[in-house]
C-alpha cells in the first residue's frame, strides 16, 4: 500500500477506468464505426461492401434527403424564434412582483417533464380536423376548419407551434434565471435617467440576457435537428413528405430499408450542418 | 395427482432421452395461433421423439424486421411459415436458410402440392427453390352486399362500372357522406399491397413491378392504375383524411380491398355483417382473367437448424392435404395447392363457404412481389408518388411513376 | 391596470398549458361510448378505458421495462459519474485534465452521428430486445460528471483529509461524505437522467422489437401510430396517462429541485 | 506510548523548483508536545501532512514507536488531527462527527457510545452533541473536532493550525485547553502554528522552521534566549528583536561594536569570540533596552544613547517606543509608567548581558 499522491494516482484511475471503458466502446468505437460506415453499404446481414463515396454522392442527388433538410430548417425557423420570443415575454412577466409565482411556472414547466410521445399523441388529436379543439374554437368564431396536419404548407409550422409549446417551460426558466441575474441598480440608473420601459428592455434586458439567449439558442438547435418523434407519431413524414425531418429519413434508411452505410453518412452530414448552424449562431449572437 | 405425476416423469425422462426440439415461428394473428397450436399438438403427440415448439412472431413490428434482426442475432428458428417470398432475395443471399432441393422428395412434394406453374413463380434466381409455397390471400374487391344491394348495384367490373356504382352511391340521399371505397392516405410502403399494387397488377393482366432490376411499372398499366385513384380522390369516391378504426365495417364506405384473411375478422368484430368479395376492376379496355395480387406466404427452413431432416419432415407434416383443410377452416386462406377447388376433399368446405370458393378461384390467378432486396424501398417510393399523384394530384401518373421509376433505377445504379 | 393585463396574459397562457392535459386525463376517464367531442362533467366517470389498456397491451409489463431501464440507468448515471466527477475535482493524477475536456468534449457531439454505428454494435453485442441495449450506452453521462465535479470541487479538500484520517478510503469518502453533502446535484442528475430514460423513445425504437421488451413511451406510440388502439381514443389517453403518471408523481415530489436543477446546468435531454 | 522519528526526510513537490522540505530529521519523544512555528510556507504543514500520511514522503522515512509508516495509508498509522477549519461533516451532528472514526474502524456501538460520551464530557460539549456543525460558533467547533481526535485514543495527535481561525479571546481560552487536555491525555503532539505565542505557551519544546529546514529546535526559553541564528532571533519574539549591522573594533583595552558611529563595549567573554574588524550583527529585544535613569538594579547597562522617539505606542502595560538615534533605527519596549510622547528626547541603555551577537552568516557567536 502506498500514500499521498501515488495512492491518488492509482485511484484517479480506478475511478476514471469505467467511464474511459465506456467512451471507448459507446463513444469512440460508435465515432470510428461512423467513418467506417459512410464508405460502406452495409445491410447488417451479407458482409460491408466497400463503396468509396457513394453514399455522399447519392446523398448529393438525393431529393429526399435535401427535402428532409429543407424541412428541418423550416421547423428551425419557426420553433426558435417563436420560442425565443415567447419564452422572453413569459419569463420578463414572471419576473415582475406576482402572486402565485411557483404555481405558474410549474404550470409552464409541465409540458417539459412529459414524453414527447405523449404531447405528440395528444396534440394529434386537438390538431384533428373534424374534432380537434382549435378547430372546434374556429368554428365557434364561424371559421371553416383548417387542416392542420394535412395540407403541406401547415402541417410543419403546426408541428412547430407544438413543440414550442413543449419546450417553452424549459426556455422561461432559463431567462427567468437571466432576468433575475441583472443587477436592479441598472434599472434604477436608467430610472433616473428617464428613459421609457421599451428603451430599458432593448438597452439594457436584451444585451444582458444575451448569454441566455445563446445557451437557448443553441440547445434549442440541438433539440430542433433531433426532431424525430413529433413527424413520426404525427403524419409519418407526410403529407408529400413536408414533415419528413432529417432524422426520421435517417431512421427509415436504417431501420426500413437497412442501408446502415448510407445513414450513417445521413447522419454524419446533419451532425456537420449543427455543426456549422451552432457556429454560425455563436457568431452572432456572441461577438461581444 | 398419480397421473399428473407419471406425465411430469414421462415428461422428464422423455426430455432427458434426447427427444430433438424444433422451434417453429408462425405469424401472430389470432387464427394462425390457433392453427399452430393445433397442428404443433397433433404433431408432438405423433412424434414424441421430435418435439415443436410454436411462438408467434411479435406482433408489434413487421415480421421481416423480426426475421431480419433473427438472422442477424443468429437466432432464428427451425422453421417459420410467414415468409414474404418478396424478402427472400436478402435471405438467400445471406444464406439464411436451406435450399430444398436437397431434399429427395421435394420434387414430388411441392410440385406435386402446388404444381409447377405456381411452384417456378418462387423459385430463387440460383434456380434452387429456397421456399415451400404454402397458402396465399389474394386480394380482392370486398363489397358492403347491404348497401349494394339497396342501391341496386353489381359489384363493378371495370373502371367504368366502379364510377357509375361511385356516383349512384355518392347520390344515395338517405346515407349523406357516405364514400364509395376506402383507400388509406398513409404512406407506409405496405399500404399499397391493398391498392395501387393489385390494381396494377390486374390492370396489366398479371405483370410485377420489376423486369430485370428495372422499373416495368411505368406503362400503360401503371397509369391506368394510377389514373383510377387520382379520379376517385379528385371525385372524392374514397375519403381522404386519416381516419381510425375500420370505416368499412362500419358503412361509411361501399367497398374495400382485402383478402380472404378478412372474413373471420368482420364476422369477429361485427357478426351478421353482410359482404361479398368481387375480382379487383380492370381498365374498361382490358381484356382476359383478372388477376391479383396474391399475398403469399410461404415456409422456409433457416441453415441455423441442427435437424434439417426433422425440421422437413415437419414442413411436409404443415402443408399436408389434411393440415391445408385445417389451414382454410381456421384461417379462411387459401393453400397453394393446385386443383384445390375441384378437389372433393375440400369440396365440403367450400359448399359451407361459398366466399372461400371465389378466394380459391381468384387464387389460380395471382401473383406475388419481385423478388428483391430494394423491395421495401420501391414501394415505398411509389407509395410516396401514390401520394403525390393520386391522394394530392399535385402532379401527373405520368410523371408520378417516371420519377418512381427514375427512383427505382437509381437503387440499382448506386446499391 | 398594467397588474391586471399582466395577470390575464399569464393565467391564459397556463390555462393552455394545463388545459391539453386535464383534457386528457378527462378522456381517459369517461367512458367509451361518448368519445369524442362533448364537455367536462358530461358524464360520469369510469376506469374501463385504463382496464382495457391492460386488456389489449402488455402495458403492466412495459410500466415494469420502463422503471427497470429508468431506475437502473438513473442509480448507474448518479454512481458513475460521480465516482468520475469525484476523481476530476479531488485526485490528482496525470491525465485529469486531458479526461476532463474528453468530458466537454463528447458533449458536444450530436446524438445522430453515432446513432447508426451505436444501433449496429448493440446488433454485433447481442443485446436486441435486451435490458442492456436500454441502459449500457446511458449509464455514464458526460452532464453528469460535469454537474458532480462542479459541485464537488466546492467542498473543501479538509473533510478529504479528516475522513482519510479517520479510516475512510476514497471510495468511502464518495459515498459517506460527498454524497450527503451533494444532495442537490444527486437529485439533479438523478430526476433529471430519470427522466429522460423514461421518456426516451427513438432509441427504444431502434433496439427492442419484441413487444415484452418495449418501454411505455415506445409501447403507447407503436399503440397509437400502429393502430392497435382501434381509434379508441380514450383508451390511447389512458395509456398515455399511465406514461405521464409516475413522471408527474416525481415532478409534484421534486418539484423545486426539477426547475432549478434543470436551470441551473441548462441541460436536458 | 509512541515515540516519533523523522529521518532524513525530503519533500518535493512536482511543480516546485526546489525542495519543501530538505532532510528533515527530528525525534519526538513520547507524551511529548512539540510545536513546529514558522512562516507561512516554511514547510511545517507538509511535515505534519507527511506523518499524517495526506501527502507522501519524497525521500528518508518516519517512524511510529520505531515501527516505519513511512507508505502506510493514514487510517493505519494510528493517528489523529485538527484541522484549521475544523473540517468537521457538515451532514452529521457532533455526536455521528465524533463517532465517525470509531463507526469506519467497526468499533462496537456501545463502545462508540461511552467513549463519544466521554470524550464529550472531557470538552463540554455534551449539550451540543445532538446539533449539526453549522449552528456551531467556531469554539464549539473547534472542541467537536478536538473530540473526534482524542476519541480514538490515537498515539499521535496532529494539530494544524487549530486556532488561528478563533478570535483572540477565544484562542487563549483554547490554548490553554488543549494544554490541559494534553497533559492529562500524556499522548505525543505535534502542533503546527504560525503564532509564535502559541508556540511558547504551549509547547514542551518548539521548532522553528525556515524554508524546509530546522532554524532550530529547543525549549521555548532556550529558543527565546539564545536564539541559533538571525531567522529565529527576529521571529521569536513581539516585538522583534532589534538587529544592527556592526563590525568588532578595538579601542583601547576593550573590544567593542562599532554601531553607526558610536562604539557599543562588549563583556569581555562575548568580546573573546570575536574577530577584529569582522562585520557582525548585534542583537537586542526590545524589552531589554532601558531608560538610561530608569536601570533595574544587576542589569550590565551600556553607556546612555541618545535619541529621538519617533512614535510612542502604548499597548496599555507597555509602551513600544520608535526611537531614532542618529539615522540608527530600533524599538523599546518599556514599562508604560512615566510620561513618553512622540517628539521626545530620551536617553537608553541596552542590557548588555542579554544582546545578542551574530557572525555575517547570521550563526549566533554569543
Amino acid at each position: 500500500m502506498t500514500t499521498g499522491d501515488e495512492r491518488k494516482d492509482a485511484i484517479g484511475y480506478a475511478f476514471t477506468a469505467p467511464y474511459i471503458l465506456f467512451l471507448l466502446v459507446f463513444t469512440a468505437y460508435p465515432l470510428l464505426f461512423s467513418f467506417y460506415l459512410v464508405f460502406h453499404s452495409w445491410d447488417l446481414i451479407t458482409p460491408p461492401e466497400y463503396v468509396g463515396l457513394k453514399n455522399f454522392y447519392f446523398l448529393m442527388h438525393d431529393t429526399d434527403f435535401w427535402q428532409a433538410l429543407l424541412n428541418t430548417l423550416i421547423f428551425l425557423a419557426i420553433h426558435i424564434p417563436a420560442q425565443v420570443v415567447f419564452s422572453i415575454m413569459i419569463a420578463m412577466a414572471l419576473a415582475e412582483k406576482i402572486v402565485a409565482k411557483t404555481f405558474f411556472r410549474a404550470a409552464f414547466f409541465l409540458p417539459v417533464i412529459i414524453s414527447g410521445a405523449v404531447v405528440t399523441i395528444l396534440w394529434a388529436k386537438l390538431y384533428s380536423t373534424d374534432t380537434g379543439i382549435f378547430n372546434q374554437l374556429l368554428g365557434l368564431a364561424g371559421i371553416a376548419p383548417v387542416k392542420w396536419l394535412t395540407s403541406t404548407s401547415l402541417a410543419m409550422p403546426s408541428i412547430a407551434v407544438m413543440a414550442t409549446w413543449k419546450n417553452m417551460g424549459f426556455y422561461i426558466v432559463l431567462f427567468l434565471a437571466g432576468l433575475l441575474n441583472i443587477p436592479a441598480h441598472l434599472y434604477e440608473v436608467s430610472k433616473i435617467e428617464g428613459t421609457t420601459r421599451w428603451q430599458d428592455f432593448w438597452h439594457i434586458t436584451l444585451p444582458l440576457l444575451r448569454p441566455t439567449m445563446l445557451l437557448v439558442v443553441v440547445l434549442s438547435t440541438f433539440g430542433a435537428f433531433s426532431l424525430f418523434i413529433e413527424p413520426y407519431v404525427m403524419t409519418g413524414g407526410g403529407p408529400l413528405n413536408s414533415t419528413m425531418s432529417v432524422v426520421l429519413y435517417m431512421y427509415k434508411h436504417a431501420f426500413l430499408f437497412q442501408h446502415m452505410g448510407y445513414a450513417a453518412t445521413i447522419g454524419f452530414a446533419l451532425a456537420a450542418i449543427i455543426l456549422l448552424v451552432v457556429l454560425i449562431q455563436k457568431k452572432y449572437l456572441d461577438s461581444d | 395427482m398419480r397421473t399428473i405425476f407419471f406425465t411430469i416423469l414421462f415428461l422428464f425422462f422423455a426430455g432427458s432421452s434426447g427427444a430433438i426440439e424444433l422451434t417453429y415461428w408462425t405469424s401472430s394473428n389470432p387464427e394462425e395461433i390457433e392453427l399452430g397450436r393445433l397442428l404443433v399438438s397433433q404433431w408432438n403427440q405423433s412424434h414424441p421423439d421430435v418435439q415443436v415448439k410454436m411462438q408467434p412472431i411479435p406482433a408489434t413490428q413487421s415480421s421481416e424486421e423480426v426475421l431480419l434482426a433473427a438472422i442477424v442475432s443468429k437466432t432464428t428458428p427451425d422453421v417459420c411459415s410467414n415468409i414474404l417470398p418478396a424478402i427472400m432475395g436478402r435471405f438467400t443471399k445471406s444464406k439464411a436458410v436451406l435450399a430444398l432441393n436437397a431434399f429427395p422428395d421435394y420434387e414430388k412434394v411441392v410440385i406435386g402440392r402446388t404444381g409447377s406453374k405456381l411452384a417456378d413463380l418462387f423459385r430463387s434466381r440460383d434456380g434452387k427453390l429456397y421456399q415451400v409455397p404454402w397458402k396465399c390471400n389474394p386480394v380482392m374487391l370486398v363489397y358492403n352486399t347491404a348497401i349494394f344491394r339497396a342501391l341496386g348495384l353489381k359489384p363493378p367490373k371495370t373502371y367504368s362500372d366502379f364510377s357509375k356504382a361511385a356516383e349512384t352511391i355518392a347520390a344515395d340521399r338517405d346515407n349523406p357522406g357516405r364514400w364509395a371505397m376506402a383507400v388509406s392516405i398513409k404512406t407506409t410502403w405496405w399500404q399499397r399491397l391493398f391498392d395501387f399494387y393489385p390494381f396494377y397488377v390486374a390492370a396489366t393482366g398479371g405483370r410485377t413491378l420489376l423486369c430485370n432490376d428495372s422499373a416495368a411499372f411505368n406503362g400503360p398499366g401503371g397509369v391506368a392504375a394510377m389514373t383510377f385513384f387520382r379520379d376517385g380522390f379528385k371525385k372524392r369516391y374514397f375519403p381522404m383524411l386519416g381516419f381510425s378504426g375500420n370505416i368499412f365495417l362500419e358503412g361509411k364506405t361501399a367497398m374495400d380491398v382485402a383478402g380472404p384473411w378478412a372474413i373471420k375478422y368482420y364476422r369477429r368484430l361485427k357478426p351478421g355483417f353482410e359482404f361479398d368479395f368481387a375480382p379487383i376492376p380492370v381498365p374498361d379496355s382490358y381484356k382476359g382473367p383478372v388477376y391479383t395480387y396474391g399475398d403469399p406466404k410461404n415456409i422456409v427452413i433457416f441453415a441455423t437448424t441442427k435437424y434439417p431432416k426433422q425440421s422437413w419432415e415437419f414442413v411436409k407434416f404443415l402443408t399436408s392435404k389434411e393440415a391445408d383443410l385445417k389451414l382454410l377452416e381456421l384461417t379462411n386462406q387459401v393453400p397453394m395447392r393446385s386443383g384445390i377447388v375441384s378437389d372433393p376433399f375440400y369440396g365440403g368446405f367450400f359448399d359451407k363457404n361459398p366466399l372461400l370458393r371465389k378466394a380459391a378461384r381468384q387464387a389460380q390467378y395471382v401473383v406475388p412481389m419481385d423478388e428483391s432486396q430494394h423491395l421495401v424501398q420501391i414501394l415505398d417510393i411509389i407509395s410516396g408518388q401514390f401520394e403525390a399523384a393520386a391522394v394530392y394530384a399535385v402532379i401527373t401518373p405520368e410523371k408520378a411513376l417516371a420519377i418512381a421509376a427514375k427512383k427505382t433505377q437509381a437503387l440499382y445504379d448506386y446499391w | 391596470m398594467k397588474k391586471l393585463a399582466l395577470y390575464l396574459i399569464l393565467i391564459c397562457a397556463a390555462v393552455s398549458f394545463i388545459y391539453p392535459f386535464l383534457w386528457m386525463a378527462f378522456i381517459s376517464l369517461r367512458s367509451v361510448g361518448d368519445a369524442g367531442a362533448g364537455s367536462f362533467l358530461s358524464s360520469f366517470f369510469t376506469l374501463q378505458n385504463y382496464k382495457a389498456v391492460f386488456m389489449e397491451i402488455p402495458i403492466g409489463r412495459a410500466l415494469l421495462n420502463s422503471a427497470i431501464v429508468a431506475l437502473s440507468t438513473t442509480a448507474s448515471v448518479i454512481f458513475f459519474s460521480s465516482l468520475v466527477g469525484y476523481a476530476l475535482a479531488k485526485l490528482r493524477f496525470n491525465g485529469r485534465e486531458t479526461v476532463f475536456m474528453i468530458v466537454l468534449l463528447t458533449m458536444m457531439i450530436p446524438g445522430q452521428l453515432t446513432l447508426i454505428p451505436l444501433y449496429t454494435l448493440i446488433v454485433r453485442l447481442g443485446w436486441i430486445d435486451a435490458y442492456p441495449a436500454l441502459i449500457a450506452p446511458w449509464m455514464i453521462s458526460a452532464m453528469g460528471i460535469l454537474i458532480f465535479r462542479q459541485t464537488f470541487i466546492s467542498i473543501p479538500d479538509d473533510l478529504i483529509e479528516a475522513a482519510r484520517m479517520e479510516g475512510c478510503g476514497e471510495l468511502r469518502i464518495l459515498t459517506s461524505i460527498f454524497w450527503p453533502l451533494s444532495k442537490p446535484a444527486m437529485v439533479t442528475v438523478g430526476i433529471i437522467t430519470f427522466m429522460n430514460s423514461w421518456n426516451e423513445v427513438l432509441w427504444p425504437m431502434m433496439v427492442v422489437r419484441r413487444q415484452e421488451m418495449m418501454t411505455m413511451p415506445q409501447m403507447i406510440t407503436t399503440f397509437s401510430v400502429g393502430g392497435q388502439s382501434g381509434g379508441e381514443l380514450g383508451v390511447e389517453m389512458a395509456a398515455s396517462m399511465l406514461l405521464i403518471i409516475p413522471i408527474l408523481a416525481a415532478y409534484a415530489f421534486f418539484q423545486k429541485y426539477f426547475i432549478e436543477g434543470i436551470a441551473s446546468t441548462g441541460i436536458k435531454g | 506510548m509512541a515515540k516519533v522519528i523523522f529521518e532524513k526526510v525530503v519533500k518535493r513537490y512536482p511543480s516546485g523548483d526546489r525542495d519543501t522540505v530538505r532532510e528533515l530529521s527530528l525525534t519526538i519523544d513520547d507524551g511529548e508536545f512539540l510545536v513546529l512555528v514558522g512562516p507561512s510556507g516554511c514547510g511545517k504543514s507538509t511535515i505534519l501532512r507527511m506523518l499524517a500520511g495526506l501527502i507522501n514522503v519524497t525521500a528518508g522515512k518516519i517512524f511510529i514507536d520505531g515501527k516505519d509508516i513511512t507508505r502506510l495509508h493514514p487510517k493505519d498509522r494510528d493517528i489523529s488531527m485538527v484541522f484549521q477549519n475544523y473540517a468537521l461533516f457538515p451532514h452529521l451532528n457532533v455526536y455521528d462527527n465524533i463517532a465517525f472514526g470509531l463507526k469506519m474502524r467497526g468499533a462496537p456501538k456501545k463502545e462508540i457510545d461511552d467513549r463519544v460520551r466521554e470524550a464529550a464530557a472531557l470538552l463540554g460539549i455534551v449539550p451540543l452533541l445532538h446539533k449539526k456543525p453549522k449552528e456551531l460558533s467556531g469554539g464549539q467547533s473547534q472542541r467537536v473536532a478536538v473530540g473526534r481526535a482524542i476519541v480514538r485514543r490515537p498515539k499521535v495527535f496532529l494539530f494544524d493550525e487549530p486556532l488561528s481561525n478563533l478570535d483572540a479571546k477565544m484562542r487563549t481560552q483554547m490554548r490553554a485547553e488543549i494544554s490541559r487536555l494534553h497533559r492529562r491525555l500524556k499522548a505525543t503532539a505535534i502542533y503546527v502554528t504560525h503564532d509564535q505565542c502559541e508556540a511558547m505557551t504551549m509547547a514542551d519544546r518548539m521548532v522553528v522552521l525556515h524554508d524546509g529546514v530546522i532554524g532550530q529546535c529547543g525549549t521555548p526559553h532556550e529558543i527565546y534566549s539564545a536564539p541559533r541564528n538571525t531567522f529565529v532571533a527576529t521571529f521569536i519574539g513581539s516585538p522583534p528583536m532589534n538587529l544592527f549591522a556592526a563590525q568588532a573594533v578595538c579601542e583601547g583595552a576593550a573590544s567593542g561594536l562599532k554601531i553607526n558611529n558610536f562604539v557599543l563595549p562588549l563583556p569581555p567573554l562575548t568580546a573573546a569570540r570575536l574577530e577584529i574588524g569582522s562585520k557582525y550583527t548585534f542583537g537586542i529585544r526590545p524589552e531589554h533596552i532601558y531608560l538610561a535613569d530608569r536601570v533595574p538594579p544587576g542589569v550590565n547597562s551600556s553607556v546612555p544613547l541618545a535619541c529621538e522617539v519617533e512614535l510612542a505606542e502604548s499597548m496599555g502595560n507597555d509602551v513600544v517606543l520608535h526611537c531614532n538615534s542618529g539615522g540608527l533605527a530600533f524599538q523599546a519596549s518599556l514599562k508604560h509608567d512615566f510620561p513618553v510622547k512622540s517628539g521626545d528626547k530620551i536617553n537608553v541603555v541596552f542590557a548588555l548581558d542579554k544582546s545578542h551577537v551574530f557572525d555575517e552568516k547570521g550563526e549566533r557567536v554569543a
